[in-house]
């Protein structure tokens, strides 16, 4: 029997009863916002957006990029596929606008960062290093950029060179964030840990496309984008446990499908310290505090999970 | 029979309001379903929220009942009475298909209203020029001003063959004038009025707002803009989540791409570029 | 509007309008049931599946495989995960049963080709050389088996040998059948083809995986599996695409997610020759006839695209 | 309210029986859905096919409304009347869920009916020997067996603590013996009847028909081989088809894995390896 089927009301003041711990950074549960999905300005009206676990803002790039032309969006059973092209007005404007509002209204920042270059997250990083932010997250897997994005997320050796760049210019926690699109993704997470990672967020979008056959021609100008939504969930919890089966002791931030508590929990069991919610937060506003309250719930039965996560372990 | 995936709490609009936020997606019950004319219905739903902040322009997200479908629709407000919210649709896809099979009594999932409304602050003759499916924001416009003495509005509409939105429109613009293919287009009307001296009404000078097809919509912006008239033009882009979050939603203009959901979906001519 | 809304009755005989060829052997339509999903003994009594584009039977092995222990499957959203493990009676038995009996139906016949090894590929290859088959299609890419499958799939130069050494074996046209978990489809695809594939087909399923919430464990025995049904089209379809924009001319069978007749021809205009049709096939069994009789129509007012398959050549 | 996306032709049983064929997929109409206590509930559909075809220890596929959840709920057939079947079956997850909460006039979509039957072609006295959610197979052997005089039948029930199928079984077995967690369990009321000598019964000798929990089945499949009854088990397994074509469903035998769904659900004692 489902055990979340109590409709939650998710304005109700509440005090978070299970918290989770992220490469040494304390979230208020094991809940975020997954990058690209959530703007401040925009999800701000539908809840009390500092409430969630943390915060991981849309990838921010040295300098504005105006990303794909539209369409950037096309349906698929159970999901969607994306081409925004990193869309967002660069770190300096983040800076100044997006992140000081974060931390004002209290909220655990994970700063996500895109680049096109080792130099592009070079420099976006060292402009965040003396920032509010709480984590980076290095966005080594977008695959609806030509340069930079997933091309380095998919080259153990690519990889290795930029996290050990990075890791010269900031003491902050780094989250690598990896790309589903890989033959081998133990060999690209070790290579991202051993270069200095602090912590691993795992899937980015799967390389998919739709085509209107009314024109034969695909609907999202850059014709193939990224998949999301719940199609992805299982692709998403198999790269979580081979992760975590390769990697016993790194922090994992698994995504990919999650649009309930139950689905965030498997994510847990499979191995991540956290989640975050991503696709489900567009069709449905206040999906990401509404997983967070019902895994709230759910972890109350689960003592021993519970307990690890606060203690910055997991259950594998 | 169960459906929708989506189980909103009991009164969701309700409690987000209360505390202080726009309601979330939530249910409502649909009151009416109606063909208007072949492929093209009329829904109405009661949602007081709707009804009572939507703004000429502004659109409510309609979902499906089929969790294969996850995407919103996007769909102007065409009327409101008391808390009732009217859309009018063509069916193109798999969804208006579905939603064109609703009936009275049917629950659908809506988000809204949503988006940056028509500028109708200034004095203005209003001229509502809308082709096809874009005309639906249109009569809420003129619904929307029809109590505000210092405007005027003309409905200029154009259709492919029935003309029918007319009986909506004309309930609350000050003219009605439409036409389809088989006679014209809307700059034909347009023409028309510019010859009759009906551009400016009551001494108000004339503001273009314009909802339809990418091409008409061009030629209106360039007709108006090369009689200095200022234009207002609704745009369409497929959207992810229709409030602002995930920049899918993009249209060119000349500050850059910019949301159709949330900077939009209303941009002058002179954003988009397209003076003439 | 959905092109396709009048319900078809898959029993009336039919005229197929719409053929295609793929690496010289014509089907009746372009749609193919997919391997693993359909057996004769089962399927035969649903529908008169001669009538299918072509028949891809369970991959077969030089002895019988006993496959992995239950649970075998666990449901995802709009999908399913699987862990067969091949299991199989072996060639022998395929030889004097399965392919006699569908020969004598009149279906054309695709042997799907399964091994641990370079050398169990070959023995099967080899025993199937005279027999009455169509056409091989070599599984270089199953999820599910700890030796060869996905192995060799993932990998240009031991694809690149095992098909050169197969090419040897038979003049029989010879598809290989793709892997989507890998980082570059193009790389593969090009490394069968030059070493001897008259054809490829993809995909095969994605690796995923669920865990049960009541006891924080993976559902199936195999921990993960493969993940195919319709959450997996916009990426089945993004990977044909991407392979037919590197390799112009080869016959590509188009395969995920396809649960109707418009799927079926997204996929032909990202310019497959052919599709096959298998999660559907499991929970409706008459979607694969229901599929080919839908396209049919479909294709009746898409005249360009249909001479281009009777031709043989593609959409793109 | 729209909802399966599964749509299938006016009449696919007819369709495909004059054709000569199994009928695929279709939808049928619910008649009654009842609440037999708590977490179980009672399913009856209108299907004149699977009404006349199913056999003991057959089962059907049951589809959910949500086509996010695509793999079929196999549930055996627990009782026919005129051309009404009906199913018992727990909650024990969403599928479970949402069918606990249709009602008459609802629609469902069904195949079957699926699997080998119970071998009850001799002339024995057969022991339903089941537990908890195996019962409901067992009532439609004894329903089955119940105009052939042949045979005689003893329903060997053992519950967690609600006796809710004895009001079943007991129109159509012989004799009805339950038992529930507080007092015992099958095994008892099995050395009951032994001791009682009421294992043959008219002469006729026992043949044991079981269907419950794995640890259930195998203390029964032993129970029975240390007296030389045999004994023929009904298996679950997680399925992805129900007809045999997907190799999903395996359980292990000592011929090798074998599906559950058309090489069973029924296997004997020997099969399973499971003799004392
Ligand atoms: C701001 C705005 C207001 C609109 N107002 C109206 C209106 O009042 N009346 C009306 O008939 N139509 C209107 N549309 C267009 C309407 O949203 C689409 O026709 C509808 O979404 C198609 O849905 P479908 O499921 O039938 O199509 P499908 O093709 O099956 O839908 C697949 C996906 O593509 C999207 N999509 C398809 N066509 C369009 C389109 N033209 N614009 C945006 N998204 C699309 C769908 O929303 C869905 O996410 C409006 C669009 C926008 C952006
Ligand atoms: C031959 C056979 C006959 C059965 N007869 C009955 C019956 O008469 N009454 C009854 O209450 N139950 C019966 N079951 C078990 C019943 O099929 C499951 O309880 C049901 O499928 C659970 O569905 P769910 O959606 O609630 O569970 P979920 O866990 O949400 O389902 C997810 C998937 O797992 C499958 N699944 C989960 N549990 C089981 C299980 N125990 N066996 C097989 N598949 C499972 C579901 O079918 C579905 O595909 C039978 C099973 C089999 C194999
Ligand atoms: C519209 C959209 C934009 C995205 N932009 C970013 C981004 O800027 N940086 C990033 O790392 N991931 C981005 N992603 C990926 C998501 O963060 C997430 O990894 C992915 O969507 C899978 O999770 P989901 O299934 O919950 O959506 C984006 C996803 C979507 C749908
Ligand atoms: C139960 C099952 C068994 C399969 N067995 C095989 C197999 O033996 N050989 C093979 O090449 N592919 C096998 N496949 C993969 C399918 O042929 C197909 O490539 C994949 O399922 C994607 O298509 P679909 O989404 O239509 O199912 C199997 C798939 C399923 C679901
Ligand atoms: S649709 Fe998401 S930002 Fe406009
Ligand atoms: S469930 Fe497919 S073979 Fe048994």
């Amino acid at each position: 029997m489902t055990e979340t089927n109590t409709p939650i009301n998710v304005y109700e003041k509440h005090e978070w009863k299970h918290k989770t711990v992220v490469a040494g950074v304390e979230w208020k549960n094991p809940v975020g916002t997954a990058s690209g999905t959530f703007q401040l300005a925009a999800c701000r009206w539908f809840y009390d957006v500092s409430q969630m676990g943390a915060i991981s803002t849309k990838g921010v790039s040295p300098v504005p990029w105006e990303g794909n032309p539209g369409p950037r969006t096309a349906e698929s059973p159970a999901g969607m596929v994306n081409a925004v092209g990193l869309q967002n007005p660069g770190v300096d404007h983040y800076l100044v606008d997006e992140l000081p509002k974060l931390k004002e209204l209290g909220a655990t920042v994970v700063t996500n960062v895109a680049g096109h270059s080792d130099d592009d997250y070079a420099q976006v990083v060292a402009k965040l290093a003396d920032s509010p932010a709480d984590m980076l997250e290095i966005n080594v897997s977008c695959p609806n950029v030509s340069h930079g994005g997933m091309s380095v997320g998919t080259d153990p050796v690519a990889l290795s060179r930029l996290i050990g760049h990075l890791r010269k210019l900031t003491s902050k926690p780094m989250i690598v964030k990896l790309s589903p699109n890989v033959t081998d993704i133990a060999t690209i997470a070790r290579a991202a840990a051993e270069a200095g990672a602090d912590a691993l967020s795992l899937i980015n979008t799967l390389v998919g496309m739709r085509i209107d056959i009314r024109t034969g021609e695909p609907i999202i100008s850059n014709r193939t984008g990224g998949v999301s939504g719940p199609a992805i969930f299982p692709v998403a919890l198999g790269f979580v446990w081979r992760v975590r089966q390769a990697l016993p002791d790194i922090p994992i931030i698994g995504i990919g499908g999650i649009d309930s508590g139950e689905k965030a929990l498997e994510f847990l069991y499979a191995g991540a310290n956290a989640v975050e919610v991503g696709a489900a937060a567009l069709y449905d506003p206040t999906a990401p505090i509404r997983v967070a309250r019902e895994l709230d719930d759910l972890l109350d039965s689960r003592p021993e999970l519970a307990a690890k996560l606060a203690a910055g372990e997991t259950w594998r | 029979m169960p459906t929708a995936t989506f189980t909103p709490t009991a009164d969701v609009v309700a409690e987000a309001t209360e505390a202080g936020y726009f309601p979330g997606r939530h249910t409502v019950e649909i009151t009416e379903v109606e063909k208007l004319t072949d492929g093209v219905y009329r829904l109405t739903f009661r949602d007081a929220y709707i009804a009572k902040h939507a703004r000429p322009a502004q659109f409510v997200n309609l979902f499906s009942h089929d969790p294969m479908k996850l995407l919103p629709r996007p769909f102007g407000v065409s009327e409101v009475d008391g808390d009732l919210v009217s859309v009018i649709f063509a069916v193109v896809g798999k969804g208006t298909a579905e939603f064109s099979e609703l009936a009275a009594g049917d629950h659908i999932d809506v988000l809204g209203p949503l988006g940056r409304p028509f500028n109708t602050k200034t004095a203005s003759h209003y001229i509502l020029v809308g082709g096809g499916l874009g005309v639906p924001p249109l009569i809420y416009t003129a619904q929307y001003l029809q109590s505000n003495d210092d405007v005027r509005t003309t409905a200029v509409f154009g259709y492919r063959n029935d003309h029918f939105a007319d009986r909506y429109v004309s309930r609350y613009a000050d003219v009605t004038s439409s036409i389809d293919e088989s006679e014209g287009n809307v700059i034909t009307l347009l023409d028309r009025m510019e010859a009759a001296g009906e551009l400016s009404r009551d001494g108000l000078a004339p503001v273009i707002l314009s909802c339809g097809p990418l091409p008409m919509m061009k030629a209106v912006a360039q007709w108006a803009s090369k009689r200095d008239i200022p234009s207002q033009l609704s745009m369409e882009q497929r959207m992810g989540c229709g409030y602002g979050t995930c920049v899918v939603c993009v249209v060119d203009t000349v500050d850059g791409r910019k949301k159709v959901c949330s900077d939009g979906p209303v941009f002058t001519a002179e954003q988009l570029g397209w003076e003439a």
